[in-house]
């Protein structure tokens, strides 16, 4: 049971059956336990070997921005990317939106795992750029991390890179609260989809450029119209709520008063 | 309006359409250059139409626009019986006046347009007319009015032709079984990017523009594969009989 | 010597008038030539080039962009007519195996001379077994290198010049008359000859007539060996059906990395990309002749790029995905020498299906670089009245399978054999009964072959898709087949 | 000015005309074509005569083809269904024998010169009435009957030829011209109104 | 008494009379038949008359809609050989109840007394003759002399027509009354049904039957052998919207360049009967 | 001893119309002839099967009788072989001579010198019309079976060939399969052959004409060397194909050598 040797740094070769069991076995823990990012990370890689992220790299070979990202294969870490200079930048461009978008959910670049069971090193790179720029994708589409924002931007990333991890992941809906599921599918849903099919590959931007390029300009340039914003709405729903409460309660208070 | 008149008007009186359709010469046969093509309406009917169009942006495709056409034209209100289609009247009249001034809306300098490419811009062209004249919000009222019992066969001919009129104004000479198919396939194209309009949205029409371009590149494609087929088996068909006639088969 | 026609009044009459001096045509004329029966007929050759330049290949080191790899039965032909020994032997180039993989999903076929010998199915059956004791034994070569060749590069220019060579000598030696030879000369046209003036003089109407500067001459038997619009088939007025390829085939000549000495056992290889097949078939030394058809932008740009760069997309070509390709075909793309060497250590053999013991391409040989558009014709039939038709005015086929010339030596040595035939048995070689043998043998198996090549050619133009994996899976069978291997071997040799 | 427009009966009888010469001349090329290898086989001397014949067809099929693409005539839609029915005639013809296909040039040539005749005489006296009328006849006019004069010549030398290659000696001779006048006969009728 | 040949002949039925004489045979009948004048109706359609009458008129659709009223005294309608008032209690209920005009006014004219006489019995009671929306008028429709030049909105005659000795007269005088603009329209039976089985049997029907039942209600046998011959002597629909055409009508859904008419009515029910239609240019 | 009174002439009057009938069609490819066209190669064949018998000096040319040439298939095929002197074609037909004759015209190499001459005449009449009497090789190829009596007629062609002559020719034996193919197929079903070309009662059987060969001292009859047969059958598709011991099914070839 002689593996054959590691084609990059951290790269565990796996055999056919293997590669199923990893698939299946991480499936079931991230539904039972969603927090278990590894588990999520593992099941992504073992589901997109046969078509799907060759295809992906496919398209990075046939864009020239993608081809020279694929060259340089620059890391998106704390160490490359210093979030004070972000943070300096003018406000609306992508770098600062970032920036806050880091802030606000706490989350540093680093959070995210290496790759390790895609055998050719090209196609490992992929899979890591795509994972180190999913958190740029929220930041131009302003759609937050709670769960509801999570699943628009897995919709939209399914339709834009086709990988099926994003597709699995779209599983969570059930998790939804009822107004929140009726909302994401009536607004979220269609809006993931059409954008992410006429958009241009995401995966071709060349974020480490871009940082300075304001947001509706990128955003216009890749044909993706900006989603109703989220956070708002939930704003609104949560004052409204507060406002009834408080009016039937002042109601009964009065009503108590009086005696009616 | 209730069912039982309008049942009544069908028992009543028989649709004027469905007489024999094959036998009524739907359109000026002969087209001669020598003599101006007769206008389609006549002048009395044209005055009324044409000060009615004016309000469908505002009332749709109803009989109060032609009411209020015929009083602008000096007629009476009553004078709308001019038109025994009534509100429909309207529609065909869009319709053919479009139609007609089709080929003065856009000049080809001519030479390097291909004929796909003619038709495709005299396509964009004619749509873009349903919006230049404001009528584009209210075409889901006309297409109503089209698909109604009596008002089919009119709006199949006007359809059929000015999918002829956009064949030969880009040019195309071709007079086999490619005459019918390309006007079939042109017809239906041109009725899905209308309906298709009715829906756009978007900024002078661009999602339109791309809707006409998936379809045109789909009949390509299959007109293409159909085109290969025949071919193939045409060949495969003359190289049997060439088999045949080398092995002194007297065929 | 070249005989003055006779004047325009009466027509000079002989038995075989050809028309076009190519290989074929050259090839047919040589074998009536080497024929007892039909060495006394009296032949004339006309054709539009100058035929006496091409006959010496200069320099050692510059070889044409026109060659074809002829079979070894076209190599038999060409012994038999005494023609393959006047060739420069030290210019062509055998090669004992041959190498075919799909450039999208990566699977390959390896053809040589082992499989052609008889092989049992057992054996067969035992290949299956990878790795099998049995299979190892017998990838040893024991072959001798004269029957192991799978087929033989030569330069057309070459075979021309050794063919009238051969016309040359032959006439010297016997007393015979000798071919009329017309190069330079241009058919003006050729029409049925005038009505018989009386019940008893010579009646040429059904004979056709052809006129040309050199006046005016009557042909027993018209033969068009005169290319893909062959103005005698045009007189004949016999249709020919087909389709163009959106497509065009770029030749070159290539340098390869490492010389191989004349003894070496030499390999041809063919990778069928999605716009098409490109194959690097083998010149002695450190030569090697390119065929890649592809589609007419790409040719275009090929044509534009310099020698670095183009020595980079072939390289290209063979070793990278499709999509780096036709992206360093894009005409944005630029210095692809620079975008060659980033992406081959990117691209693992392993899943391009590179064969293992792959040459480098490291030049072009200047002004070869070439392209012609490639199409599919197949005339209705090969003979009429006092008519023949062989080569490419019979035929033009899709190069894939490298069989356009050897099809046009097989018309000539049929046609001969026929005439031969003919003329034994007394008959009037421009007659129906002795023709008509020739156009049953001939086009039967040229239909067959255009058919499969014209197949093969729409089966490996399918980029992606249940094709892919349908071609590919037949192919990985047919490697481990043997003996259906040896059969299409045979097939694609043409033995008789 | 004196030039008066066609009545829209003149017009819809100058559609059907055109339309059933286009479909006649289709057919006539496809008879010919289907002919010609058996035909040249048997009698390589008949090469000639069937090419010249073929060409002129050729000629009168593309005069037609400009016409109807110029007047915006709707072409027949049984087009797919002649050009089959005139190659089998054809081939068949071709198969039987010289004599059975030079009987059936003659029978279709006597049927499509009977019809162009007819059509010429029509428009003479269209022209005859409009000068009567001393109104001016349109240049159009005058432009497709001096072509149809010269088609119809051009047909009736076929007739000649085929006859003089005794076309009357093929064996099943009436059966045969009958069949293929009355199916001449019932193709225009239907191109007409189809 | 028979027509001396130099006075101008015209057709009576299946008889020919002086045509001095036909107005007052023509009265004679209507005189007679007054009373039951809706029950041979019946008869003669099946019933189906009301129907057409409440088609026609709907189709017609009198009345202004206020919105789009610019003209507030409504319109003025002259119900030719309306005796009964039919139509004008139709036409005048459709403008009030449809299109809310409460100013459109009818005028009744019917050359027969009696049938007159009918009329106003049945309008004393309705809220039109109060509101002075209804007039009525004895008078011959080939002279309208009490009715000035272009100063009717629409003319309708309804089954009376077919009676008048001179229709192109009538259809002059018509042109003559109404606006420009203006609508004549009438309602007539139809001499032959487009199907020719059907109208064999319509036939059989209304040359047997309908004299037996006139003679079985009515006791009349005359008049209504009358009536079934008057409309077998009227014009065929293309006829008659020839004559309209005549008259200066425009004919609605005539193309322009057919010289032949084509259109310009409406059969009803398989062509029983037909609605002509013209109106009269600006 | 050559017969002294003038030999009943050996015309059969029927025979000549029927064939002038035949003789438009007699060089169509695909005509009535066909068969006759695609056997002439095999005669050419027992040809030189029976002269190849002794060795000849190759230089000294051979004269050729054809009797009952026809259209003149053979005699035109022999007129153009290298060792061929002249050839004498005759047949009683005008017709037929004159199709003969007119095809000779299209082929300048058979108007030469005297290689090719047609005759208008019987056997029996030669001596008034051709200056040539004596003949090395005299062919009898499908004529026999239209001959009443065969016999007189063969001593009459014997008295024209040289010693050391061969006497070669064709035709059908009298046999069911030669009733079922050349009757009742060829001429009935297929029409290939017009109707009444051949009567099978004067179908001849090879052994009756070995004893006829036996009966004349003049031919040396031993096997092989003086008597030569051939049996061929008409394959359609691959056309007549020589079939050891046929000779006595249906077509055969005959050879004899007259003794000098």
């Amino acid at each position: 049971l002689n593996r054959p040797p590691p084609n990059y740094a951290g790269h565990v070769p796996l055999t056919l059956v293997e590669r199923g069991a990893l698939a299946l076995g991480s499936a079931f823990g991230s539904l039972r336990n969603p927090h278990r990012h590894d588990l999520i990370a593992a099941l992504g890689e073992a589901t997109a070997k046969p078509y799907f992220v060759s295809r992906l790299r496919r398209a990075m070979l046939e864009n020239p921005t993608g081809r020279r990202i694929l060259k340089d294969q620059p890391r998106i870490s704390s160490q490359t990317m210093s979030l004070e200079k972000l943070r300096q930048l003018p406000d609306n461009t992508v770098g600062r939106a970032y920036a806050a978008w880091l802030d606000r959910e706490g989350v540093t670049p680093d959070t995210r795992d290496a790759v390790k069971y895609i055998d050719d090193p090209e196609e490992a790179y992929v899979m890591q750029r795509y994972r180190e720029t999913h958190d740029f994708t929220h930041a131009i589409t302003g759609l937050p991390v709670i769960i509801e924002g999570e699943l628009a931007i897995k919709a939209f990333e399914f339709a834009n890179t086709v990988l099926p991890m994003t597709a699995l992941s779209l599983v969570a809906v059930v998790r939804l609260k009822p107004i929140e599921r009726k909302r994401f599918f009536e607004t979220y849903l269609p809006w993931a989809l059409s954008n992410g099919l006429k958009a241009e590959e995401v995966v071709n931007v060349y974020w480490e450029e871009e940082l300075a390029t304001d947001v509706d300009v990128l955003r216009r340039r890749l044909g993706i119209e900006k989603p109703p914003d989220l956070r708002e709405i939930r704003q609104v729903l949560k004052d409204q709520k507060k406002a009834e409460k408080a009016a039937r309660e002042a109601r009964e208070r009065l009503g108590a008063a009086t005696g009616v | 309006m209730s069912l039982t008149p309008m049942a009544l008007r069908s028992v009543l009186r028989t649709p004027t359409g469905l007489r024999p359709l094959l036998l009524q010469a739907p359109r000026a046969l002969y087209h001669s250059y020598e003599h101006a093509q007769p206008p389609p309406y006549r002048e009395a009917e044209s005055a009324i139409l044409s000060s009615a169009f004016t309000y469908v942006p505002t009332h749709g495709f109803t009989q109060e626009a032609l009411t209020l056409g015929a009083k602008d034209a000096g007629y009476l209100d009553i004078s709308t019986n001019l038109f025994p289609k009534g509100a429909f009247e309207l529609v065909k009249y869009h319709l053919t006046t479009q139609r007609l001034g089709l080929k003065d809306r856009i000049q080809f300098p001519d030479g390097q347009m291909g004929v796909g490419r003619k038709v495709r811009s005299l396509v964009l062209e004619r749509l873009r007319a349903n919006a230049d004249t404001g009528v584009i919000n209210r075409w889901q009222e006309a297409l109503a009015l089209m698909s109604l019992a009596e008002n089919i066969p009119a709006s199949l001919r006007e359809l059929s032709a000015l999918s002829d009129e956009i064949w030969f104004l880009s040019g195309d000479i071709s007079v086999d079984t490619s005459w019918y198919t390309k006007r079939a396939s042109l017809s239906a194209i041109y009725a899905a990017t209308e309906v298709y309009q009715t829906t756009d949205k978007s900024t002078d029409f661009k999602d339109t523009e791309q809707f006409l371009d998936r379809r045109l590149e789909e009949l390509r494609v299959m007109g293409g594969a159909v085109g290969n087929t025949l071919e193939w088996v045409g060949f495969q068909g003359g190289a049997l009989v060439n088999l045949l006639r080398s092995k002194g088969v007297r065929i | 010597s070249s005989a003055t026609a006779a004047p325009a009044g009466k027509p000079d009459i002989y038995d075989v008038v050809c028309v076009g001096g190519g290989p074929a045509g050259l090839s047919f004329v040589s074998a009536l030539q080497s024929h007892p029966a039909t060495r006394a007929l009296k032949v004339a050759l006309i054709d539009s080039q100058d035929l006496t330049t091409s006959r010496t290949a200069n320099d050692a080191e510059k070889y044409s962009n026109r060659c074809s790899s002829l079979t070894p039965s076209s190599l038999r032909f060409l012994e038999g007519i005494g023609a393959w020994e006047k060739a420069r032997e030290e210019r062509t180039q055998a090669y004992h195996a041959m190498d075919v993989w799909d450039g999208v999903s990566g699977s390959k076929i390896h053809f040589d001379m082992v499989d052609k010998q008889s092989h049992g199915v057992l054996d067969s059956i035992a290949e299956m077994v990878p790795g099998s004791r049995f299979q190892a034994s017998r990838r040893k070569y024991e072959t001798s290198a004269e029957d192991g060749v799978v087929a033989t590069m030569c330069e057309n220019s070459n075979l021309t010049a050794a063919l009238l060579q051969r016309l040359k000598d032959f006439g010297a030696g016997e007393q015979l008359a000798q071919v009329q030879m017309w190069d330079k000369t241009k058919v003006d046209s050729i029409d049925l000859g005038p009505e018989a003036v009386d019940e008893k003089s010579l009646d040429l109407s059904q004979w056709p007539i052809v006129t040309t500067q050199h006046g005016q001459i009557a042909a027993r038997l018209l033969v068009g060996a005169d290319g893909a619009n062959s103005p005698v088939r045009q007189f004949a007025g016999i249709p020919s059906h087909g389709w163009d390829y959106n497509q065009h085939g770029l030749v070159a000549t290539l340098h390869l990395d490492h010389p191989f000495t004349a003894s070496e056992l030499r390999t041809a290889y063919q990778r069928f990309l999605p716009t098409g097949p490109i194959a690097l078939l083998p010149l002695p030394d450190n030569k090697a002749s390119l065929v890649w058809s592809t589609n007419p932008q790409h040719a275009a740009r090929l044509k534009q790029l310099s020698p670095s760069d183009f020595t980079a997309t072939v390289n290209a070509a063979f070793r990278l995905m499709p999509v780096d390709i036709n992206y360093m075909l894009t005409p944005s793309a630029s210095n692809q020498a620079e975008e060659f060497a980033w992406r081959e250590p990117a691209t693992p053999a392993s899943s391009t299906g590179l064969p293992s013991p792959f040459p480098r391409i490291t030049g072009v040989q200047e002004g070869t670089v070439a392209s012609f558009p490639l199409r599919m014709r197949h005339a209705d039939t090969y003979t009429g009245h006092r008519l023949a038709l062989i080569g490419d005015a019979a035929h033009t086929i899709h190069p894939l399978a490298g069989q356009g010339l050897n099809l046009g030596l097989a018309d000539a040595e049929a046609l001969a054999t026929q005439l031969a035939y003919g003329m034994e048995h007394g008959m009037d070689i421009g007659s129906c009964w002795c023709l008509d043998g020739y156009n049953s043998e001939r086009w039967a198996a040229n239909n067959a072959m255009i058919g499969v090549v014209d197949k093969l050619k729409k089966v490996y133009s399918a980029g992606s898709g249940p094709v892919v994996w349908g071609r590919s899976l037949g192919l990985e069978v047919i490697d481990r087949l043997g003996a259906v291997k040896g059969a299409f071997m045979g097939a694609a040799a043409g033995t008789r | 000015t004196r030039r008066q427009p066609l009545s829209a009966a003149q017009k819809l009888y100058l559609d059907k005309a055109l339309r059933v010469n286009q479909a006649g001349e289709l057919a006539a090329t496809l008879i010919y074509t289907a002919q010609t290898p058996p035909l040249t086989k048997a009698h390589p001397h008949l090469r000639p005569l069937m090419q010249h014949m073929y060409d002129q067809e050729a000629g009168h099929f593309k005069t037609f083809n400009a016409l109807l693409a110029k007047h915006r005539i709707r072409p027949t839609a049984m087009y797919p269904l002649w050009q089959a029915a005139a190659t089998v005639l054809g081939w068949t013809t071709g198969a039987m024998g010289r004599e059975a296909a030079m009987a059936c040039t003659e029978a279709v040539e006597t049927e499509i010169g009977e019809h162009y005749n007819g059509q010429v005489r029509e428009l003479l006296a269209w022209m005859a009435d409009m000068e009567r009328k001393g109104e001016e006849v349109g240049e159009e006019l005058r432009l497709l009957v001096g072509e149809m004069r010269r088609i119809r010549d051009e047909e009736l030398e076929h007739l000649d030829h085929a006859v003089q290659n005794d076309a009357k000696a093929a064996n099943p001779y009436e059966l045969l011209t009958g069949v293929i006048r009355t199916g001449c006969r019932g193709a225009i009728w239907v191109s007409e109104k189809v | 008494q028979h027509a001396r040949q130099d006075e101008k002949t015209t057709h009576f039925g299946f008889d020919t009379v002086a045509e001095n004489l036909k107005a007052s045979r023509v009265a004679a009948v209507f005189s007679s038949v007054a009373s039951n004048y809706d029950t041979m109706n019946d008869l003669m359609s099946l019933g189906i008359h009301r129907l057409w009458k409440d088609h026609f008129v709907r189709s017609l659709n009198p009345g202004i809609r206020p919105t789009t009223s610019a003209q507030p005294q409504g319109q003025r309608i002259l119900d030719i050989a309306g005796g009964t008032g039919d139509i004008a209690f139709r036409m005048l209920d459709h403008a009030t109840n449809i299109n809310r005009d409460t100013q459109t006014s009818v005028i009744v004219s019917d050359i027969n007394p009696e049938m007159l006489g009918e009329g106003r019995k049945r309008f004393s009671t309705s809220p039109y003759q109060a509101a002075g929306r209804v007039s009525f008028m004895e008078a011959n429709a080939e002279q309208l002399d009490q009715v000035e030049s272009n100063s009717i909105d629409l003319y309708t005659v309804a089954f009376g027509i077919r009676n008048f000795t001179h229709k192109q007269k009538a259809l002059e005088e018509a042109f003559r009354v109404l606006k420009p603009g203006g609508v004549f329209a009438c309602l007539e039976f139809a001499p032959n049904l487009n199907n020719p089985v059907m109208n064999a049997v319509y036939k059989r029907w209304s040359f047997g039957a309908i004299p037996l039942i006139g003679q079985i209600v009515a006791a009349d046998r005359d008049s209504y052998q009358y009536l079934v011959e008057s409309i077998e002597k009227f014009p065929s629909q293309q006829e008659f919207a020839g004559m309209i055409r005549d008259a200066g009508f425009l004919l609605p859904g005539q193309r322009p360049e057919d010289e032949v008419v084509k259109a310009g009515w409406e059969d009803l029910t398989m062509g029983i009967a037909a609605i002509h239609k013209g109106v009269k240019p600006a | 001893p050559a017969s002294a009174s003038h030999p009943q002439s050996s015309v059969n009057h029927a025979e000549v119309s029927h064939f002038n009938t035949l003789a438009s069609a007699w060089w169509d490819p695909h005509g009535s002839s066909r068969l006759l066209h695609l056997m002439n190669p095999l005669r050419h064949q027992f040809i030189r099967r029976c002269t190849n018998q002794e060795v000849r000096d190759p230089a000294q040319k051979l004269d050729y009788l054809d009797i009952g040439c026809g259209g003149g298939i053979f005699a035109e095929s022999a007129a153009r072989l290298p060792n061929v002197a002249t050839v004498t074609a005759i047949d009683p037909t005008p017709e037929v001579i004159a199709v003969a004759r007119r095809h000779q015209r299209t082929d300048p190499l058979l108007l030469e010198g005297d290689r090719l001459t047609y005759l208008q005449t019987s056997i029996e009449d030669l001596a008034q019309h051709s200056p040539k009497q004596q003949f090395d090789i005299i062919s009898l190829f499908e004529v026999i079976e239209h001959i009443q009596q065969p016999a007189p007629f063969l001593t009459s062609c014997l008295q024209h060939l040289k010693p050391g002559g061969w006497l070669i020719g064709s035709t059908i034996a009298r046999t069911p399969i030669s009733w079922f193919t050349t009757k009742f197929v060829a001429e009935d079903i297929l029409r290939m052959v017009p109707r009444g070309t051949h009567d099978w009662n004067q179908y001849i059987q090879p052994q009756e004409l070995r004893d006829w060969a036996r009966g004349q001292q003049e031919l040396s009859t031993s096997d092989g060397l003086g008597w030569q047969v051939m049996g061929v059958v008409y394959v359609p598709g691959l056309g007549w194909k020589e079939v050891a011991g046929s000779e006595s099914w249906c077509n055969y070839f005959f050879g004899v050598k007259k003794l000098g």
